[in-house]
């Protein structure tokens, strides 16, 4: 069990408990936040591989990617939480509307 | 050496207040006194944690950085605690 | 090394508590509270896995922007509609669990036996000896603007499109039905007053920092858009440009690193290739407007998720 | 030369930006101007990879393990030349109505998600691949949306899956590159030997693909998503942003060594493409809307697609002229037939369905009664792409299946040939059903719904391509053989 090793698990773990959470709950908003966990742990195996390739000196071009990564699960997650925010007004509106 | 005796008392001082305060979130009935005990006891032993560090930081510029993470913590903590405070006046569920 | 160890074991125990229960917990207030933790416990599991860029990028970004972004919708909808799930309540979990519990052994297993064949032959000791003549010394920045320039190109079109689709959401696409109510106290006005420069500052030195040392554009148009958001729940309104400046301020980005794209390919180089002698400082002029649109996308993100004044923003398409 | 392949993603992103800030009537114009030079540059590099084999280039003048290099091989040239075409025919169709477009931003997301599909095709770098395939997700999203409230929820479920399909994809990237610490799909090939890291790997990507291509099981997104798309957008969906998905995982299996390691993997998605085709065919049949019926369509169409992997993936281990490699090239060939097939006549039939249901207001089938006489252009195109998807000769598709079944005969799994005949069969069944519709006369005068005019280039355009899909299958020569290029099965002896 190297240095990173722990962390690497870590990463897996946490991307499929995300994905899982996903995938069976019917709530939206947490959806949204199972993406983030998820895209997170995919993340976190990231920067445990380029750690365990060499502890001193972390390979940076996977810092590179992972800063990417973040960039773009921010992006997917303003996408999707003004779209949840959006579905969900329609709904109560058109329940409202019902009565 | 000495600073590092000084590092290390400061630094249990400051979890002892961490501690402290955790223990007020979880005995404490409502909203505000939690409020109370959290914003004294954990921006102290934050203080505290700062200064301990501070005789360890390698240059000024460290030095006065981790100052003013405490002070902007201290600021937003006040803030985030008056509106808590203010805005939940019957008991949060 | 057992000190370490036991720093290892406390964050991974601290990660997985609060993942578990920001995934699982009821109340959806409670989901996003337990978020906001996570992330700032995962700031602190990338400096440990000796990643600073990423980790302040993760306080910034994921921990900053997302969790306003979620609080701010948590807040609109605190309680869930009635529940459409069929079946019984304890199947969809168990087998999720197994399922999940199978997944985690299997690429468990195969992600710790992937090793590179030689050690220490990754790409990023090439990175290392290459950074010099990239025209900044900080090897991550040299990887996002000048080796990989063309991922970031796209990284900040996916920026900029998810804003432009929001937008679409909206009615007139200008966000100007948007309101901005002050906090009608004077505490956090006092906040604003006195974190917003500061804020902007750190921003600043950030962007100049990314050239030497972990920052850069990304965490420094992060920090911006923080600050653009507090002057937003401040009540002042034109922090965030909405009406006609909206567009340009959210566009400038990639239209800078498109105009660069052009210019080097015009000037017979190819695309994106950047001469010698200004290397460093188009990549700071760049990084410069980089960091004024993150910050207005992810403020814009912020501003067009909250519900439009009554009567005019909802329901009709364009 | 090279340089065109960066302007075929830098140039509709550049002309995005425009037309994001221009108001909506301009922005038109230079939409259009721009879709038409895109498809004349994308026609270019195909007769340039076509004559002068495959074309590459590095961004920025960074050697490829540093920097990031593009490649144009005959498969990217073909897919780029599909982009193109079908993507002129519809930015054309889209000029026609604003209500087809859905909202006046669709232009800028439309060109946003045009760069991102050319970008995905001319990635030579694995992490490339994954940010432009988000480019791709997020604006297929985007324009989804565009369908206003109806659609909105479905666009939210796809935008989940097509996410998720993105993170399973990333995190087979950090398996290889910890395996070859490298990201180009060429050198990664090199470095890489089959093992349990790289069927892992693989496994996890093509999971990823197969989510965001809506194989069988895990295609429950697309119905409501293609058919509550604006009628300019379902073609696009349907006939480009589902293609790059497939195309990803064509480039993996067929870069990375030690793919037959995988077979069983292979199997499975064959089995499961198998079961999808003629599942969502009877599907299909009982759908009461035009719009629904042929989203169900693609997930159907989407089925022979997979059939490559089973067919095809035992050649790369197997010695030049055996049995296996000849059978791996007809499939190679086949399939690319199919991809371009499947587009153009899916692209014509779509925005047949959104004419039609434009001009009647509801596409529901019983409300298009008498709609052959009243608008018989629209109805012979939506006939004729139906043809061509049924695989009738003399159409392209005929072309792929005929391929297809030559290559299960060689490779000696004969089990696919009753699936492509079956799955034609039913093709041509809810094609039939559909135009039945179309020929039954209204029985009560009140039926006759007053039609609302339609402008003429959104009859002519799906015209043009229903009729270029079907020609096609007579000159097929020429694009079978520009497949071929760069490929690693080698070319048709």
């Amino acid at each position: 069990m190297t240095d990173g090793d722990v962390f690497l698990l870590l990463g897996v773990g946490l991307a499929v408990l995300g994905t899982v959470r996903l995938v069976l709950t019917g709530d939206h908003l947490r959806r949204v936040v199972a993406l983030n966990v998820a895209g997170s742990g995919v993340l976190m195996v990231l920067v445990a591989v380029a750690y365990r390739s060499n502890p001193e000196e972390p390979d940076s071009v996977l810092h590179a990617l992972v800063l990417t990564g973040i960039v773009i699960t921010v992006s997917v997650t303003g996408l999707a939480l003004a779209m949840v925010r959006r579905v969900e007004r329609d709904e109560q509106d058109r329940q409202a509307s019902h009565e | 050496m000495i600073l590092d005796v000084l590092t290390g008392l400061l630094l249990v001082a400051g979890c002892a207040f961490f501690a402290v305060g955790t223990l007020g979130l979880l005995r404490f009935p409502d909203l505000r006194t939690r409020l109370h005990a959290l914003t004294k006891a954990d921006n102290l032993g934050l203080g505290l944690v700062v200064l301990a560090l501070v005789p360890q930081a390698g240059s000024v510029a460290e030095a006065a950085k981790l100052l003013l993470i405490w002070a902007l913590a201290l600021v937003a903590a006040a803030t985030s605690s008056h509106l808590l405070g203010r805005d939940a006046p019957e008991e949060q569920t | 090394m057992t000190v370490g160890l036991v720093l290892d074991l406390v964050l991974v125990t601290a990660v997985l508590v609060s993942a578990g229960l920001a995934l699982f917990v009821p109340g959806r207030v409670a989901s996003v509270m337990m978020f906001l933790v996570f992330g700032l416990v995962l700031a602190v599991v990338w400096a440990r896995l000796g990643a600073p860029d990423v980790a302040l990028a993760e306080a910034a970004i994921a921990a900053g922007v997302t969790g306003a972004l979620l609080l701010d919708a948590v807040t609109e909808r605190p309680r869930r509609g009635p529940d459409r799930r069929v079946g019984p309540r304890w199947l969809m979990p168990l087998l999720g669990a197994v399922a999940g519990a199978g997944l985690v052994v299997l690429l468990g297993a195969a992600a710790l036996q992937a090793g590179p064949v030689e050690p220490g032959t990754g790409l990023g000791p090439t990175v290392l000896d290459r950074t010099d003549d990239s025209g900044v010394s900080h090897p991550v920045t040299a990887v996002l603007l000048a080796f990989r320039a063309y991922d970031t190109l796209l990284e900040v079109a996916v920026l900029t499109l998810a804003v432009v689709v929001v937008l679409s959401l909206h009615r007139d696409g200008r966000l100007e039905t948007v309101p901005a109510p002050g906090a009608a106290s004077p505490v956090p006005d006092a906040l604003v007053r006195l974190a917003v420069p500061v804020i902007v500052l750190g921003a600043g030195w950030l962007l100049v920092a990314g050239s030497s040392r972990p920052g850069g554009a990304f965490q420094a148009g992060a920090l911006l858009a923080g600050a653009l958001i507090l002057l937003r729940l401040g009540g002042i309104r034109l922090a965030v440009p909405t009406g006609r400046w909206l567009r340009p301020a959210v566009l400038v980005g990639l239209a800078a690193f498109l105009t660069l794209g052009y210019v080097t390919v015009a000037l017979g180089q190819g695309w994106l290739v950047l001469a010698e002698p200004w290397q460093g400082t188009v990549i700071l002029l760049l990084e410069a407007v980089l960091t004024v649109s993150i910050g207005a996308c992810l403020a814009v993100l912020f501003v067009a998720g909250r519900r439009p004044a009554a009567g005019t923003g909802r329901g009709e398409e364009p | 030369m090279s340089d065109l392949l960066a302007a075929l993603v830098l140039v509709p992103l550049g002309a995005a930006v425009v037309t994001a800030l221009l108001p909506a009537r301009a922005a038109g114009r230079v939409g259009l101007v721009v879709a038409l030079a895109l498809g004349a540059g994308s026609v270019l590099l195909a007769l340039e990879v076509g004559s002068s084999g495959v074309l590459e280039a590095a961004l920025g003048d960074w050697s490829i393990p540093l920097g990031i290099g593009l490649r144009a091989d005959g498969l990217s040239a073909l897919m780029v030349l599909l982009t193109g075409v079908v993507g002129a025919f519809v930015s054309v169709y889209a000029s026609g109505s604003a209500a087809a477009r859905g909202g006046a931003l669709f232009w800028p997301v439309w060109l946003v998600l045009w760069a991102g599909l050319n970008a995905v095709y001319l990635a030579a770098d694995l992490f490339n691949t994954y940010v432009a395939l988000e480019l791709v997700g997020l604006g297929a999203v985007g324009l989804v949306a565009l369908g206003g409230p109806a659609a909105l929820a479905a666009a939210l479920r796809y935008l989940f899956v097509a996410v998720l399909g993105s993170l399973a994809y990333l995190l087979g990237v950090g398996l290889v590159y910890a395996e070859t610490a490298t990201l180009d799909i060429a050198t990664a090939g090199q470095r890489l030997e089959g093992g349990v890291v790289m069927v892992t790997a693989l496994s996890l990507m093509t999971v990823g693909m197969a989510l965001k291509t809506a194989l069988f099981p895990l295609h429950a997104w697309l119905p409501p998503a293609h058919s509550g798309a604006p009628a300019a957008v379902s073609p696009l969906l349907s006939a480009l942003v589902v293609k790059a998905s497939f195309y990803v995982v064509v480039r993996l299996w067929f870069g990375l060594p030690g793919a037959d390691g995988a077979m069983a993997v292979a199997t499975l998605v064959g089995v499961l493409g198998a079961v999808g085709v003629v599942w969502a065919a009877v599907v299909a049949l009982r759908q009461t809307h035009l719009k629904r019926m042929v989203a169900y369509s693609t997930v159907a169409q989407v089925g022979y697609l997979f059939l490559l992997l089973p067919l095809a993936v035992p050649g790369l281990a197997a010695p030049a002229g055996a049995a296996e490699a000849d059978a791996a090239r007809l499939a190679w060939s086949g399939v690319a037939a199919l991809v371009v097939a499947h587009g153009l006549a899916k692209s014509a039939m779509f925005m047949s369905a959104g004419t039609l249901a434009r001009a009647h207001g509801s596409d529901r089938l019983d409300d298009l009664h008498g709609a052959v006489t009243r608008m018989p252009a629209v109805a012979m195109t939506f006939a004729l792409s139906g043809v061509c998807l049924a695989g009738l000769p003399p159409t392209l598709a005929f072309v792929g299946k005929w391929q297809l079944v030559q290559a299960a005969l060689a490779a000696g799994q004969w089990w696919w040939v009753p699936v492509l005949l079956v799955g034609g069969l039913l093709t041509f069944a809810y094609t039939a059903a559909g135009l039945r519709a179309m020929f039954d006369e209204p029985q009560r005068a009140d039926e006759l719904v007053e039609l609302r005019p339609v402008a003429r280039r959104m009859v002519v355009a799906p015209l043009v391509l229903a009729v270029l899909a079907v020609a096609l299958g007579l000159r097929s020569v020429e694009l079978l053989a520009l497949v071929e290029v760069g490929s690693v099965l080698g070319s048709l002896p």
